[in-house]
C-alpha cells in the first residue's frame, strides 16, 4: 500500500525532472528511467503481464532506440550559427570554407560529420556541458578559460551595430524594453535589420557584410578591433582534438587548398 | 493518502506531458513528452477499476479473493505497443527534418518549413535526399 | 459469419504484394474484385452470411462484435467506389510495393472501423489509421510533406490519449465496451454523473481525427501536402471515419447541442478559410473542414430523415472531393504548381479531360441541381426545421460557392486539344455517382429522398445561393483580408485542442 | 518574456485538463465478474486471464496491433533506407568485458525470451514482451561479434521473408475458422488439460507466432537505427 503510494508519487517527479532537462541524452535515459518505475507501478497493481510488456518496449526497446539516434560515438558533432561564406545554407546544404574544412576533417578522422545550427549566444554553452566536440560557425571573440581554442584560419575584425533610434541618448525606458542584443539566429537578425527593428549587435566582419547589404544608413557601425581570426573551438577536456585539427588546417594552408576555399567562398 | 491513486497520477501525468510538449522547443523532447502523454492514458486505464485488494488475474485463485478484472490489462497491452510504433516513426521522421535542417529547434524547422513552401511555390521543393525521384512515386 | 473478412482480405494482399513484388499491381485488382463480390453479397440472397457477427464467437459482453448497418454499408460503398477510382488513377504509374502495402492498409482499416461496434477496437483501428495515413502523407520525402504528417501525428495521438481515457471511464461505469450495452446503461439512467465527462473525452479525441477546426489544425498542411491519390483518399475517406464514430457515439450519448456548436464552428470556420486560400489543394483541403461541418449539423439534427441525408451526403461530398483532388494532381503534373492563378495563367496547357473533371467537381461541389451535391443537400434542408441550423447551413452553401469561385477563369476558352490526360478513365468511375445519384441512393435508402428532391423551391433556392456566393466572392476579392494562418503551427494547435476539450465538456456538463 | 506567459499558460491549461477530468470522475465500485472469469478460463484454456483475453476474447484486437507493429518496421525501414549509412563499418567494442559478460548473459536473456513467449498462456509474459527480449539478446551479440556477422548469419536465415510472411500466417491463422464454418477467428484447435503447457494449444501457437514477429521486427528496428542513424 504505502510503497504503492511512493511509487505513484515519484512518477510525476522523475517525468518531470527529466523532461525539462537541458540535455537530450539525459532527458531520453529519464524517461527510460520513468518507464521502469511506471512497470513497477504496474506490478504493484496486479498487472504483471503490463509490467513486463512496459519494461521491456517502453523502458528497453524505446529508450535504445532513442540513444541510438542521438548518441555521438563515430560522429563528429560541430555547433554553430549561421555565417555567410564559412557556414551557411544554400538551398538545403550547409556550404562554406568552415564546412569544407571540416568535411575534410572528419573524413580524415574517418568519423561522420554532423552540424548542428543553434544560436550564436548558446554555442559556448554548449560546448561546455559536453553535448558538442566542436564549435564553428564564425568565433572570433574570446572564449571562456575551460575552452580550447584552435588556430586562427581567417582574418576578421569585430563590429558594433547599433540602431541610432533606441541610442543610450534617448529615454531610458525606451532603450530598456525595445533595444535587444542579438542572441538568437542570424537568421533572425537579417530580418530583424530588414523590418528596421531597434537591435544592437556585436558582429565580425563576414556577418556585417552580409548584413551590410540592407540599409545601414539609420545605423550607428562602430569598428571595434580589426586584429581578430575566426577559429574552431573544443570543448573543455578536448585538447586532442584541437591539436589535430590545427594539424589539418596547417597541411591545407601548406598545399595551398586554405587559399583555393578562401577564394572560392568569399568573392 | 488516498488522493495519490492511479487515476490521479495519471492525470498530473498528462498535464506534465502537455506543459512539456507546448513549452520544449527541442523536437525530441517534444516526442518523450509525446510518449509520457500516452503513458498517461495507458497508467489511467489500468487504475480507474483497481482496488487495493485485487490479485494478480492468474489462475487458480483461492476462493473468496478478488481478482484485478483482466479486459482492461489485454487492452493496455494493444496500446504499449501502439505507443512504441507512434515513437519510433515520429522519431525517424524528426531524424529526417534534422539532417534537412541541421536543427532540432521545432519554431526554427517550422519557419524554414512556411519560408521554403512561400518563396518556391509548390513546386521544385527540395526532396530529402536527392535519388529517390526514380524509385516509386505514387 | 464472414464480416471480417472485407479488413483482413486487404492486409493480408498488402502483405502479399511485398511478398511478391511484381504482383503488387494484381493484389490491387484481386482485393478490389473481393470487395465488390463481397459487398455484392449484401444485396443477394444469402445476405445472411453478412449479419452481425461476435469475432471468434465471443458474444458476451467482453468479445468484440462487427456490424453492417447502414451506415456501415454507405461507407464500404463509397470505399469500393474510390478504390476503383483511385486503382485507375494509378495504374499507369510504377508503384512501389511498399506504397501498395500502405494502400492496402488504409482500405482495410477503413472497412475494419466501419463495421466495429467496440470502443477499443476502434481506438486500435483509429490508430493503425492514423500511422498508415502518416506514411502515406510523407510519402514523397519532401520535407513539408514530412513535417506536416509529423503534425499530424502528433495531434492525433494526444487525441487518441484523450479517447483512451474516455475509453477508461466508459469501461470503468458500463462494464463493456460494446456500443449495445453502453446505449442500454446510458439510456437506463442518462443523468448519471458519469455520461458528460466520458462523452466529452470521447468527442474531443475523435474530433482530431473527424476534421473539426479547433482540433484538427492538422487538416490543411497534410491533406494539401499529400500526393495527389493520397489526398483523394484522405479527403474523401479517412477524415470521415472520424465522423462515423462520431455518428456511432451520438446515438448513444447525447451530443446534439455540442454537434451543433462545433459543426457551425467548423463549417464557418472552413469556409472563410477556403475563400482566402489561393492554392488549389489547399482550399480543397480547407473545403473539407466546411464540409464536416455540414455533416456535423446534420448529425445534431434528431428529424426523420437527417441521418440518412448526413450519410447520403458524406458519399456525394467523397465522389466529388476525390474528383476534384485527383483532379488537380493531374493539372499539377501538368504546370507544376498548384496555384490557382498559376493554373488559370496556364490553363490552355492542362488537358481538356482534366478541366472538364474539375468542372464537373465544381459544379458538384457548390449544389446545383442535378448533380449530387443538390441531391444530397437537399434532405437535409428539408430535414432540418429550426432557423439556427438552416442558416448556418445556407451560408455553407454561400461560402463553398465563394471559394469555388476562383475556379471560374480556368473554365474559359481556349479549348485546343492539348495532351492526354492518362487517368481520365478514373473521373468517369467517379462521375457515375455525381451524375446518377438520386437512383443509387433511392436504392440504399429507400423513401427517405423521394419527398424533399423534387421541390421547385429547394432548387430555386440552392441557385439562388450560388449566386449570392458568387457576389461575396467579387465583394471579398475587393477588401483582400486573409486570415492568419498561425493557428495552423504545432504549438497553437496542441492549446487548441485542449481547451476545445475544456468547451465540449462545459457545454455537454451546463447546456 | 513571450516563452514565459506561454509557459504560464500551456501550464494553466494543462492543469485545468486534468482538474476537469479528476473532479468530476465518478467511478462505481467494481464489481467483480467471475462469470467472465470462468468462461474466459474455460473457452481457452490459458491460466493466465489476460493471454485468455488478449489472444482469445479480443484477437481481432490483437491483430490490428501486430498490423500496427508491422506498419512500424516497414516505415522505419522504409524512411531510413533512402538515408546514407554510416561512413565506416559500424566497430565491435574492444572490452573484454562486454564480451565476457555478453557471452555470460546471451544465454539467459534467450532462455527469459522463450519462456515469456511459450509459457504467455500460464504465467505473465506473452509473444510481445518475449519477442522484445529475445532482440535484446541479439543485441548482445552485435557488441560481442560485430554488427555485419549477425545481420549476415540472420538474413542468411531469411529472416527477411519471415517479416511480412509471418503477419501473413497470423491472419491465415485467424481466418482459417471460416474454411471449417466456425466463426472467424475462433481457435480450431482442441483444448487439452488447464495449467499444462500445451493445455492451450491456439494460443501457445499465437504466442509463438506473435514473438517471432516481435523478435523479427525489433532486430530490424534496431539494425536499422544502428546502420543509418540520422544527425540528432
Amino acid at each position: 500500500m504505502i510503497s504503492r503510494a511512493v511509487l505513484l508519487a515519484l512518477l510525476p517527479v522523475i517525468a518531470g525532472v527529466s523532461l525539462f532537462q537541458r540535455r537530450r541524452l539525459t532527458a531520453v535515459i529519464g524517461m527510460g528511467l520513468f518507464s521502469l518505475a511506471l512497470a513497477a507501478t504496474y506490478l504493484l497493481h496486479s498487472a504483471p503481464d503490463v509490467a513486463v510488456t512496459e519494461a521491456a518496449i517502453g523502458a528497453a526497446l524505446v529508450t535504445v532506440i532513442y540513444v541510438l539516434a542521438i548518441r555521438r560515438t563515430g560522429r563528429l558533432l560541430v555547433v554553430g550559427d549561421e555565417v555567410p561564406g564559412l557556414l551557411a545554407f544554400e538551398g538545403d546544404k550547409l556550404v562554406g570554407i568552415e564546412v569544407e574544412i571540416l568535411e575534410g576533417f572528419a573524413r580524415q578522422l574517418g568519423l561522420d560529420l554532423s552540424i548542428q545550427v543553434i544560436p550564436h549566444a548558446e554555442v559556448e554553452a554548449t560546448l561546455l556541458r559536453g553535448d558538442a566536440d566542436l564549435a564553428a560557425g564564425g568565433l572570433c571573440a574570446d572564449c571562456d578559460g575551460r575552452l580550447h581554442r584552435g588556430r586562427t584560419h581567417l582574418p576578421t575584425a569585430l563590429v558594433r551595430l547599433s540602431s541610432q533610434k533606441g541610442s543610450p541618448g534617448g529615454s531610458r525606458k525606451e532603450a530598456s524594453t525595445k533595444r535587444c542584443d542579438y542572441n538568437g539566429y542570424f537568421s533572425d537578425l537579417v530580418k530583424a535589420i530588414r523590418s528596421n527593428e531597434p537591435v544592437e549587435a556585436t558582429l565580425d566582419m563576414a556577418r556585417f557584410l552580409a548584413v551590410s547589404r540592407c540599409d545601414l544608413s539609420d545605423w550607428t557601425v562602430d569598428r571595434l578591433s580589426d586584429s581578430r581570426g575566426y577559429a574552431f573551438v573544443a570543448g573543455p577536456g578536448r585538447a586532442d582534438i584541437r591539436k589535430q585539427l590545427n594539424s589539418y588546417i596547417n597541411t591545407l594552408e601548406d598545399t595551398g587548398a586554405l587559399d583555393e576555399m578562401i577564394r572560392r567562398h568569399l568573392p | 493518502m488516498a488522493w495519490i491513486n492511479g487515476t490521479t497520477i495519471a492525470m498530473v501525468l498528462f498535464a506534465i506531458g502537455a506543459t512539456a510538449l507546448i513549452v520544449r522547443r527541442d523536437l525530441v523532447i517534444k516526442l518523450l513528452a509525446l510518449g509520457l502523454i500516452n503513458s498517461s492514458g495507458i497508467l489511467f486505464l489500468i487504475s480507474v477499476r483497481f482496488h487495493p485488494q485485487m490479485t494478480v488475474p492468474i489462475l487458480p485463485v483461492p476462493d473468496g479473493v478478488l481478482i484485478a478484472d483482466p479486459l482492461p490489462q489485454a487492452l493496455v497491452l494493444s496500446a504499449i505497443v501502439i505507443n512504441f510504433a507512434i515513437l519510433a516513426l515520429s522519431l525517424v521522421f524528426v531524424m529526417l527534418l534534422v539532417e534537412r535542417y541541421h536543427s532540432t529547434d521545432c519554431e526554427r524547422i517550422e519557419h524554414a518549413v512556411e519560408t521554403e513552401k512561400a518563396t518556391l511555390g509548390s513546386q521544385n521543393l527540395a526532396t530529402i535526399s536527392g535519388s529517390d525521384e526514380t524509385e516509386g512515386r505514387p | 459469419m464472414i464480416l471480417a473478412l472485407l479488413p483482413l482480405i486487404h492486409i493480408f494482399l498488402g502483405m502479399a504484394a511485398i511478398a511478391w513484388k511484381a504482383c503488387a499491381r494484381a493484389t490491387l485488382i484481386i482485393a478490389l474484385l473481393a470487395d465488390i463480390g463481397l459487398v455484392a453479397l449484401y444485396f443477394s440472397p444469402v445476405s445472411h452470411v453478412l449479419s452481425a457477427t461476435a469475432a471468434g464467437g465471443w458474444t458476451e459482453a467482453i468479445g468484440i462484435r462487427l456490424m453492417l448497418d447502414s451506415l456501415a454499408l454507405d461507407f464500404l460503398l463509397l470505399t469500393v467506389l474510390l478504390e476503383a477510382a483511385v486503382l485507375i488513377y494509378l495504374w499507369r504509374q510504377r508503384l512501389h510495393p511498399t506504397f501498395v502495402l500502405l494502400l492496402q492498409f488504409l482500405i482495410g482499416a477503413v472497412m475494419a472501423l466501419v463495421l466495429s461496434q467496440d470502443l477499443f477496437n476502434i481506438y486500435v483501428i483509429l490508430e493503425l489509421l492514423t500511422l498508415v495515413s502518416f506514411l502515406l502523407v510523407a510519402y514523397d520525402r519532401r520535407t513539408f510533406q514530412i513535417w506536416a504528417s509529423l503534425k499530424y501525428l502528433i495531434l492525433a495521438s494526444i487525441g487518441m490519449s484523450i479517447f483512451l481515457i474516455g475509453v477508461a471511464i466508459v469501461y470503468a461505469n458500463v462494464g463493456s465496451l460494446g456500443f449495445a450495452e453502453i446505449g442500454v446503461v446510458v439510456a437506463d439512467n442518462p443523468q448519471a454523473g458519469w455520461i458528460p465527462l466520458a462523452a466529452a473525452l470521447l468527442t474531443a479525441g475523435v474530433a482530431v481525427k473527424a476534421g473539426i477546426l479547433i482540433f484538427s489544425l492538422w487538416l490543411p498542411d497534410a491533406h494539401s501536402a499529400a500526393p495527389a491519390a493520397i489526398s483523394a483518399f484522405l479527403s474523401a475517406l479517412v477524415i470521415k471515419m472520424g465522423v462515423v464514430v462520431l455518428i456511432r457515439l451520438a446515438h448513444v450519448f447525447p451530443l446534439g447541442p455540442t454537434l451543433k456548436i462545433l459543426g457551425t464552428i467548423t463549417g464557418i470556420g472552413g469556409a472563410i478559410y477556403a475563400m482566402s486560400s489561393r492554392d488549389l489543394k489547399r482550399m480543397l483541403a480547407f473545403h473539407t473542414l466546411s464540409q464536416i461541418g455540414y455533416l456535423l449539423i446534420g448529425m445534431s439534427v434528431p428529424e426523420y430523415g437527417a441521418e440518412s441525408g448526413v450519410l447520403a451526403y458524406a458519399m456525394a461530398h467523397g465522389s466529388f472531393k476525390a474528383l476534384l483532388f485527383l483532379a488537380a494532381g493531374a493539372a499539377y503534373d501538368v504546370v507544376g504548381s498548384t496555384d490557382i492563378g498559376h493554373l488559370i495563367l496556364e490553363r490552355h496547357r492542362i488537358p481538356l479531360r482534366t478541366r472538364s473533371a474539375l468542372l464537373l467537381g465544381t459544379l458538384a461541389i457548390v449544389g446545383l441541381p442535378p448533380f449530387d451535391g443538390y441531391i444530397a443537400k437537399a434532405p437535409l434542408l428539408a430535414a432540418t426545421h429550426d432557423w439556427t441550423s438552416q442558416i448556418v447551413l445556407i451560408l455553407l452553401g454561400i461560402g463553398t460557392a465563394a471559394s469555388f469561385a476562383k475556379l471560374i477563369p480556368l473554365f474559359k476558352g481556349p479549348y485546343r486539344r492539348v495532351g492526354n490526360d492518362p487517368a481520365w478513365e478514373s473521373y468517369v468511375v467517379l462521375a457515375l455517382p455525381i451524375i446518377l445519384f438520386l437512383p443509387i441512393e433511392r436504392a440504399l435508402f429507400g423513401t427517405a429522398f423521394t419527398l424533399p428532391v423534387m421541390s421547385w423551391f429547394l432548387a430555386v433556392e440552392s441557385i439562388v445561393i450560388v449566386a449570392v456566393g458568387w457576389l461575396v466572392y467579387r465583394i471579398h476579392r475587393r477588401l483582400r483580408v486573409r486570415p492568419s494562418e498561425r493557428l495552423f503551427r504545432l504549438e497553437p494547435a496542441i492549446f487548441a485542442l485542449m481547451i476545445g476539450f475544456i468547451a465540449i465538456y462545459l457545454v455537454l456538463r451546463f447546456l | 518574456m513571450k516563452r514565459t506567459i506561454r509557459t504560464i499558460l500551456a501550464l494553466l491549461v494543462s492543469m485545468l485538463v486534468c482538474c476537469v477530468v479528476l473532479l468530476d470522475l465518478v467511478v462505481p465500485e467494481a464489481p467483480p465478474r467471475p462469470d467472465d472469469t470462468i468462461l474466459l478460463a474455460e473457452r481457452t484454456g490459458a491460466s493466465n486471464l489476460v493471454a485468455a483475453v488478449y489472444l482469445g476474447a479480443r484477437l481481432y484486437d490483437t491483430l490490428f496491433e501486430v498490423l500496427v507493429f508491422t506498419v512500424a518496421v516497414i516505415g522505419v525501414r522504409f524512411y531510413l533506407s533512402h538515408r546514407p549509412s554510416t561512413a565506416r563499418p559500424v566497430p565491435i567494442p574492444e572490452s573484454h568485458v562486454i564480451q565476457a559478460s555478453a557471452q555470460i548473459l546471451l544465454p539467459l536473456i534467450l532462455v527469459l525470451g522463450l519462456y515469456l513467449t511459450f509459457f504467455g498462456h500460464l504465467s505473465p509474459g506473452g509473444g510481445f514482451s518475449g519477442g522484445v527480449v529475445a532482440a535484446s539478446g541479439l543485441l548482445l551479440c552485435v557488441m560481442s561479434i560485430g554488427l555485419d556477422t549477425v545481420y549476415k548469419r540472420l538474413s542468411g536465415a531469411g529472416i527477411e521473408r519471415l517479416e511480412w510472411g509471418l503477419p501473413m500466417m497470423i491472419v491465415a491463422v485467424c481466418v482459417l475458422p471460416t474454411a471449417f464454418s466456425r466463426p472467424i477467428l475462433s481457435n480450431l484447435l482442441p483444448i487439452g488439460e488447464a495449467g499444462q503447457v500445451f493445455g492451450s494449444p491456439s494460443i501457445l501457437l499465437l504466442n509463438a507466432l506473435v514473438g517471432l514477429k516481435v523478435l523479427i521486427g525489433s532486430w530490424m528496428v534496431l539494425y536499422t537505427f544502428i546502420r543509418h542513424r540520422g544527425e540528432i
